[in-house]
């Protein structure tokens, strides 16, 4: 009953809990972008379809399945966890729907489970946290402590950014992990106190990035440790942040004040349409649209020839208000880092950390 | 680890248990004493740390925040008992369970409509911002102090109003024989209105003030609500004193389980394993005395 | 002849006070063992450490000669002692058979298995029958127990203790709580079938006692003060002062 | 009929659908000293219960002093002047001694405070020798000792008591005869449920008996014992 | 009805109803413990999850197992794994049973997270799912829709008949007796913590078919599905059902999933009205769903 004058284009996102926030951030990305097609693109018009994936890893399968076998969707735009991102990748081998990851970074979705009707228009884990260790080392400190949360994400964020760090001549003394999702860090500022290594680096998002910046202030580290961390340590929480954010550096693909024209008219179109500033996850979403554009352009909307449409989206280019970026062979973004540093309440670029950077795919067979 | 460090990672361990304490404080009266087994309390401390938030940010001052917030849980409190609690005391305890666990997902909702799903913080009052240097590099926030000054005020005041007044003994004597405690005379009805308001607003008290040192997100109340019920029930039910202990080891364990490297037969326990430890002290407790430390044996 | 159920210097305290101390006693087959005593003399205790209910601080207990201090309450009952309790307790949510049902059930050997069906055990029911009928609950077999009134629970509390045919019986305050014509019931219940079993029967009601005894124990503050036979006993002069009062002296 | 402190008109009561009182009327006067009987089931446990407000009549009218009670809460009941000792006792497993006497004590409906904690423990000096014990840890006639002392602290007008003396040992049991004598003495009228017939006619006023949760005898208890064979199928004496 | 399910249903549809027949399963495992013997537990997923792990695990890379092979295995390892954790935890009573169930259950939904041991955070996937094979004339696929909708459903209707004759047992006697007062049982002569401990592993085999059936439906097994959410929200089920009736697990499991399907489709706010209904059946139905079938037989009395 699959109707040829619609597009379905599902979106497997977390609506509810704590990660709802970036679930709608991606979504109204996403739909901003898909409206430079205007009202019936190819003569389709564009029927959604959403499932609350609640960030549960274990119902992972189980909503995906919904959405690609009973809604019978396009294309997937999702999603934000990790754990379920691999799940959904999963089903999508099976029933070969495209899917656009906007924010997972689980290295494997593009690594040992990357598959050719997966993409990503986000990040890989690997790649925040790579280009620190330089950043860091170029800063003139080369013995660091690693923070993060006992997880998947932040055990690949720390495994990187030893690689990126090491490579550089640096050092990591100690691994800190505190268990996920504990927000008690006291222990381990007193650890850190008592290590006194140059710079502490560190891999936190969301509630817990907030606290640990300001428990790292108030213990009064700050002053005497500089903190780094991947972008995701000040991003969209900021405000929350304060006083206590200010010189934080951290590296990241994307930042508020990047002064070129296309992130400038971007953020000027997202605030219009949803009176709020766009963050990275909006920027996530819309190069997600940006990337199933290249796909309707290439099929004139008929994404049911799937090779064609996975073809134009290996060669896109996508110019992106984090830049322009295309994609690597696995289907991950290659894209620049930037340097960010908090000054006045703003993430300022103060550089770009890396050029291109590519994740290296590993496992992946394409 | 020199002996300094493990001096202030004793403190801190204190510090946390205190802290723990004071988010269980409201538990303890409402499922300890009470004996209502109340799993939405994790949902009280966040709506406190919102009201926090959104109340002084309001009107600009944190102490007049908070007391309007104390009154806005009081009023809920109120307001959730007459509406849905009072018909659950005779029940079956697993019906108090059917209704809190719908009162999470109302909450969770109700919160994300009212103030949305964004990361918050409430800056520390004026009185209290500073800190004391501990060692060349550390320092301690007064705020911190301040908190564990309030926790133990708190325990001190709820030890001495269950074990030594009269409105204790009615509490605890309505959880033994409520029929008997009203052929006595007593409203018991009306007490457990003002008790189980009581316990939602130190939740959302606990919240409130924890709100400038934890920051206020919508996945906070679950954090707290497993921690909470291991605290009770290890202290044994009804007993501060246990639940004070109990948050103290809980509290300690934490601290040094994040610190302390400990390997056992080659396995590592910590830090590998540290998520694992407060549950394995209370199952290590539970099964030497399966009525909690301080629990009376029935 | 030997006694079945004895217990050797038995003492119990309880974080200070001591409940029962020293108590020795035997029963024998067919005979009626009453232990009498002002509350809170220890007798419930006495009755909880031979029925296992509570483990003795020092003291022994034996049965048909054999030591078995220290087993637990499900220990002592399949080595046939069975007892009633002074504060009921049965099964208030189930019906008066299968209260009996447990009971007589706890004395085969197949209540491990899950997969048969209790129908293919009618052996059970039988002998739960037989059990209402000596009790006279039969008028109320099917009813749930917490539907009862209290004179009724305290028989459902009787029949359990039967149930389970025991070689000695501990039966603490049967009567409590029992109107005047089911007390003469119980009784007469008692002493048809006092020669299948070793009873010790602790009771406030008197004529109860003496209608029924063999020998007494009294019992104060613990210890005991006086034992022998009934006529000794109600003319003993410490027993009237500490329990009896003069009413019974003659 | 306005000189009774409680006046019980046809009252019916139900446990769920089995019609357990079926229009019980009876009357209570001050100072009055007044004998429940009946066999076990009778529905004398189930008459009190509605007494108490624990049980919801079904139909029928109750009034304390003239003033319609039926619908009013058990609490607002018990500190009209009514306290009760329950079968079973009811005593606050979780409570010491001490605490469960103390959670009672308060002046009666008219200020009354002719019993006060002291005098309670003079009467029941075992009571005291066990303050600080909790009471699951009491002897069943401790219980019962603490049960009443508690009922008596609440300085009531009528005490209704269930089971006086189950489980008491005969000189104890004497004594709570002579406490009841006590209370009488001193004005507070009772309600009083008990096997021990010879007792109860000698202390009580006038003695009621139910069958099949009916009154079907309500008189002086020597009108009673002049008849054996009502006596035998009432009672089972 | 369900019976022709596969035939006139879609895809979707048939997984939906296969899902609620594995929750079936799950919740009535807890039910035996919860409703029949009066063991509340918080820690029962540590067993639905642990089967799929046991699965994952056996699981070789390329080839799919013997269903009936892989099934045994799971049930006896999460038997196992049963007896340990009963033995443990039966030494509690009451609430505090049910917190050393959830202190036993988050251990090991934190071994799990926490260690590389399994997959860590992530989980594992299983590629390739078991199957049977009958002297090659008849195969079972269970990536066919159908073919596990079937398996599940015959698994179902076997788990019930195995409660329901536990429950008619001896054995099952006992149990009730130990729900209602585990004092008296002892003293009438039963090893209660024996007979308890039986129950602990029965249920958590039967759980283990659940979770077997779980993981090979998803093909993934994860942390979460140890973790006490799972737990707590089996137990809704049971409360909201009824606990201590063959039923009430059925007519919960069915009830709060449906609701949960239908409120997602409807609103972003599911969660907002799956709490209102939810404290509703709570507040109007004390014997839950099956309370309200009683009470309607009753008022036709
Ligand atoms: N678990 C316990 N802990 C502490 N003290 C106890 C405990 N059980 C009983 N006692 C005390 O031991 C004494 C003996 O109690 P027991 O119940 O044996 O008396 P009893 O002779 O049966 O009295 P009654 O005739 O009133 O039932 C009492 O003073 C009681 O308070
Ligand atoms: N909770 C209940 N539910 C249903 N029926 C009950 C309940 N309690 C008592 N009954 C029934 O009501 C009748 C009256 O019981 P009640 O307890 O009033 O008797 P009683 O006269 O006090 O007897 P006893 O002297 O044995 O205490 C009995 O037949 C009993 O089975
Ligand atoms: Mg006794
Ligand atoms: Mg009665």
């Amino acid at each position: 009953n699959k109707t040829n004058d619609a597009i379905r284009v599902g979106f497997m996102l977390p609506y509810t809990g704590t990660y709802a926030k970036l679930g709608a951030a991606i979504e109204n990305g996403f739909r901003l972008a898909l409206t430079e097609l205007g009202d019936k693109p190819y003569g389709k018009s564009i029927d959604f379809y959403t499932v609350d994936d609640e960030s549960n890893p274990a119902k992972s399968t189980d909503y995906a399945n919904k959405i690609m076998t009973r809604d019978n969707v396009d294309v997937v735009i999702g999603t934000v966890h990790s754990g379920v991102a691999m799940g959904m990748i999963k089903v999508a081998k099976e029933t070969g729907t495209l899917v656009i990851i906007p924010n997972a970074g689980a290295n494997a979705a593009t690594g040992s489970m990357c598959a050719p009707n997966v993409f990503r228009t986000s990040f890989s884990n690997w790649q925040p946290t790579h280009p620190l260790g330089k950043v860091m080392v170029e800063n003139g400190h080369k013995k660091s402590v690693f923070v993060t949360w006992k997880y998947g994400a932040g055990e690949e964020a720390l495994a990187s950014f030893r690689e990126g760090f090491e490579a550089e001549g640096g050092e990591v003394i100690k691994e800190l992990f505190v268990p996920f999702p504990n927000v008690e860090f006291q222990a381990i500022l007193t650890e850190i106190a008592a290590l006194k290594p140059d710079a502490v680096a560190c891999f936190f998002a969301g509630g817990g990035a907030v606290k640990f910046v300001k428990d790292y202030a108030a213990a009064g580290l700050k002053s005497s440790i500089p903190l780094y961390g991947s972008g995701f340590l000040t991003e969209g929480v900021l405000e929350a942040q304060g006083a206590d954010a200010e010189g934080i550096t951290t590296t990241l693909h994307y930042a508020d004040g990047l002064q070129n024209p296309k992130n400038l008219s971007f953020r000027e179109a997202y605030r219009e349409a949803y009176n709020e500033e766009a963050d990275v996850y909006a920027v996530q979403g819309y190069d997600a649209g940006l990337l199933l554009i290249k796909a309707l352009e290439e099929t004139s909307g008929d994404l049911s020839q799937k090779t064609q449409a996975i073809k134009a989206m290996e060669g896109a280019e996508i110019d992106s208000p984090r830049g322009v970026w295309t994609m690597s062979k696995s289907h991950n973004p290659i894209q620049n880092f930037y340097t960010l540093r908090v000054e006045n309440g703003i993430n300022k670029v103060i550089g770009t950390a890396w050029e291109g950077l590519e994740d290296p795919g590993v496992g992946c067979g394409v | 680890m020199d002996a300094a460090t493990f001096f202030i990672q004793t403190m801190n361990g204190i510090q946390y248990g205190l802290l723990l304490f004071l988010v269980a404080s409201g538990l303890t009266l409402i499922f300890g004493i009470m004996g209502v087994i109340n799993i939405a309390h994790g949902s009280f401390y966040m709506i406190g740390a919102y009201l926090a938030w959104s109340l002084m940010g309001w009107v600009g001052n944190f102490w007049i925040g908070l007391v309007a917030g104390v009154m806005v849980a009081l009023v809920l409190g109120l307001l959730l008992e007459w509406l849905f609690i009072r018909f659950l005391y005779d029940r079956d305890h697993l019906q108090q369970v059917l209704v809190t666990y719908g009162l999470i997902l109302i909450f969770s909702e109700l919160r994300s409509m009212i103030w949305g799903d964004d990361v918050h913080s409430v800056p520390i009052p004026e009185l209290l911002n500073g800190s004391i240097q501990i060692t060349e590099n550390l320092a301690y926030p007064i705020y911190r102090l301040w908190l564990s000054g309030v926790c133990i005020v708190i325990a001190v005041l709820m030890f001495l109003g269950i074990q030594h007044t009269r409105l204790g003994m009615m509490i605890r004597a309505g959880e033994s024989d409520r029929e008997m405690t009203k052929a006595l005379g007593i409203n018991i009805g009306l007490i457990y209105r003002f008790i189980f308001a009581l316990g939602i607003t130190l939740a959302a008290f606990s919240g409130m003030i924890s709100a400038p040192i934890s920051s206020v997100f919508p996945g906070m109340g679950s954090q707290v609500l497993i921690v909470s019920f291991v605290v009770v029930v290890i202290g044994g039910l009804g007993s501060i004193k246990g639940a004070m202990i109990a948050a103290l080891s809980v509290g300690l364990i934490d601290t040094f389980g994040k610190v302390i490297h400990l390997d056992i037969f080659g396995i590592n326990i910590f830090p590998e394993m540290s998520g694992m430890s407060i549950f394995a002290l209370m199952a290590l407790i539970l099964t030497l005395r399966p009525q909690g430390l301080f629990g009376r044996e029935h | 002849m030997r006694s079945v159920i004895e217990a050797r210097g038995l003492t119990k305290r309880f974080s200070g006070l001591t409940a029962v101390s020293d108590v020795s006693l035997s029963c024998e087959h067919g005979v009626i063992h009453a232990v009498i005593g002002p509350n809170g003399a220890g007798k419930s205790t006495l009755m909880n450490l031979l029925s296992g209910d509570l483990k003795p601080t020092s003291g022994n207990i034996l049965i048909d000669g054999i030591d078995v201090t220290g087993s637990g309450s499900s220990q002592m009952s399949l080595l046939g002692v069975g007892r009633s309790y002074q504060r009921t307790n049965i099964y208030p949510s189930l019906t008066v058979v299968e209260n009996c049902n447990l009971a007589v059930q706890s004395r085969s050997k197949f209540s491990m298995r899950f997969l048969s069906d209790v129908g293919s055990h009618p052996e059970v029911e039988v002998d739960t029958k037989n059990v209402l009928e000596r009790v006279r609950l039969e008028s109320v077999a099917q009813k749930r127990v917490s539907e009862l009134s209290h004179g009724e629970q305290r028989q459902v509390e009787i029949a359990l203790a039967l149930a389970i045919k025991p070689k000695v019986l501990l039966l603490d305050e049967p009567l409590a709580g029992m109107g005047a014509e089911e007390s003469l019931s119980i009784v007469a219940l008692l002493q048809s079938i006092r020669s299948e079993f070793a009873v010790i029967l602790v009771e406030h009601d008197m004529d109860a006692v003496f209608a029924l005894a063999d020998t007494l124990t009294v019992m104060l503050n613990g210890g005991v003060i006086e034992s022998g036979l009934p006529q000794d006993i109600r003319s003993s002069d410490r027993v009237q002062a500490a329990y009896l009062g003069e009413d019974f002296s003659d | 009929m306005t000189d009774a402190l409680m006046h019980v008109a046809s009252l019916h009561a139900h446990y769920g659908l089995s019609h357990v009182i079926h229009g019980v009327n009876l009357e209570i006067k001050p100072g009055e000293t007044v004998a429940l009987m009946g066999r076990n089931g009778m529905g004398k446990t189930t008459l009190i219960k509605c007494l108490m407000g624990l049980l919801p009549a079904s139909s029928g009218a109750i009034r304390l002093r003239g003033q319609d009670i039926k619908s009013l809460a058990t609490h607002s009941l018990a500190r009209r002047g009514i306290a009760y000792v329950p079968e079973g006792r009811g005593i606050f497993q979780n409570l010491s001694v001490k605490e469960n006497l103390l959670l009672a004590a308060r002046a009666g409906f008219e200020g009354r405070m002719e019993w006060t904690y002291d005098r309670v423990l003079d009467v029941f000096p075992r009571l005291k020798e066990r303050l600080a014990h909790g009471g699951q840890q009491l002897s069943g006639g401790e219980q019962q000792m603490l049960s009443i002392g508690r009922a008596l602290l609440t300085n009531p007008d009528l005490l209704i008591l269930d089971e006086a003396t189950e489980g008491l040992a005969p000189l104890i049991a004497r004594d709570i005869w002579s406490i009841i004598g006590i209370v009488k003495k001193s004005g507070i009228s009772s309600l009083i449920v008990d096997k021990n017939f010879s007792a109860l006619a000698k202390i009580s006023n006038r003695s009621v008996v139910m069958v099949k949760g009916a009154v079907v005898f309500d008189d002086v208890p020597t009108k009673l014992i002049e008849q054996p064979k009502e006596l035998k199928t009432w009672l089972g004496i | 009805m369900l019976i022709f399910l596969p035939v006139f249903s879609e895809l979707y549809y048939i997984q939906f109803a296969s899902k609620i027949l594995i929750m079936i399963i799950f919740v009535s495992s807890l039910n035996l413990l919860v409703g029949f013997t009066g063991l509340v537990s918080l820690g029962h997923a540590a067993f639905f999850g642990s089967s799929g792990y046991v699965l994952a695990l056996l699981s070789p890379a390329d080839t799919s197992m013997n269903l009936f092979v892989a099934l045994l295995a799971s049930m006896l390892c999460v038997g196992v794994l049963g007896a340990v954790f009963g033995a443990v935890v039966l030494r509690t009573k009451g609430i505090f049973f049910i917190m050393s169930t959830l202190a036993l259950g988050e251990m090991l939904f934190y071994f799990l997270h926490d260690t590389a041991f399994a997959g860590g955070s992530d989980g594992i996937y299983i590629y390739d799912r078991p199957g049977f094979n009958l002297f090659g004339w008849w195969q079972l696929d269970l990536s066919n829709v159908s073919h596990f909708y079937y398996l599940a459903l015959i698994l179902v209707c076997l788990v019930l008949m195995l409660i329901k004759r536990i429950m008619n047992s001896p054995f099952g006697r006992v149990i009730s007796g130990i729900r209602v007062n585990e004092h008296r049982t002892k003293a009438l002569g039963y090893h209660t913590y024996k007979f308890k401990l039986v129950c602990f592993v029965i249920a958590s085999m039967i759980a283990a078919i659940s979770g077997f059936l779980a993981a090979v439906q998803f093909g993934v097994v994860n942390p979460e599905m140890v973790g006490w959410h799972a737990s707590g929200h089996a137990l809704m089920m049971v409360i909201l059902g009824g606990k201590g009736s063959l039923l009430g697990p059925v007519l919960g499991t069915t009830t709060l999933m449906l609701v949960e399907e239908i409120f997602q489709e409807a609103t972003k706010h599911w969660q907002l009205l799956t709490g209102i209904v939810v404290v509703l059946v709570a507040l109007f139905f004390p014997n839950g769903l099956v309370g309200l079938k009683f009470s309607k037989k009753r008022s036709e009395i």
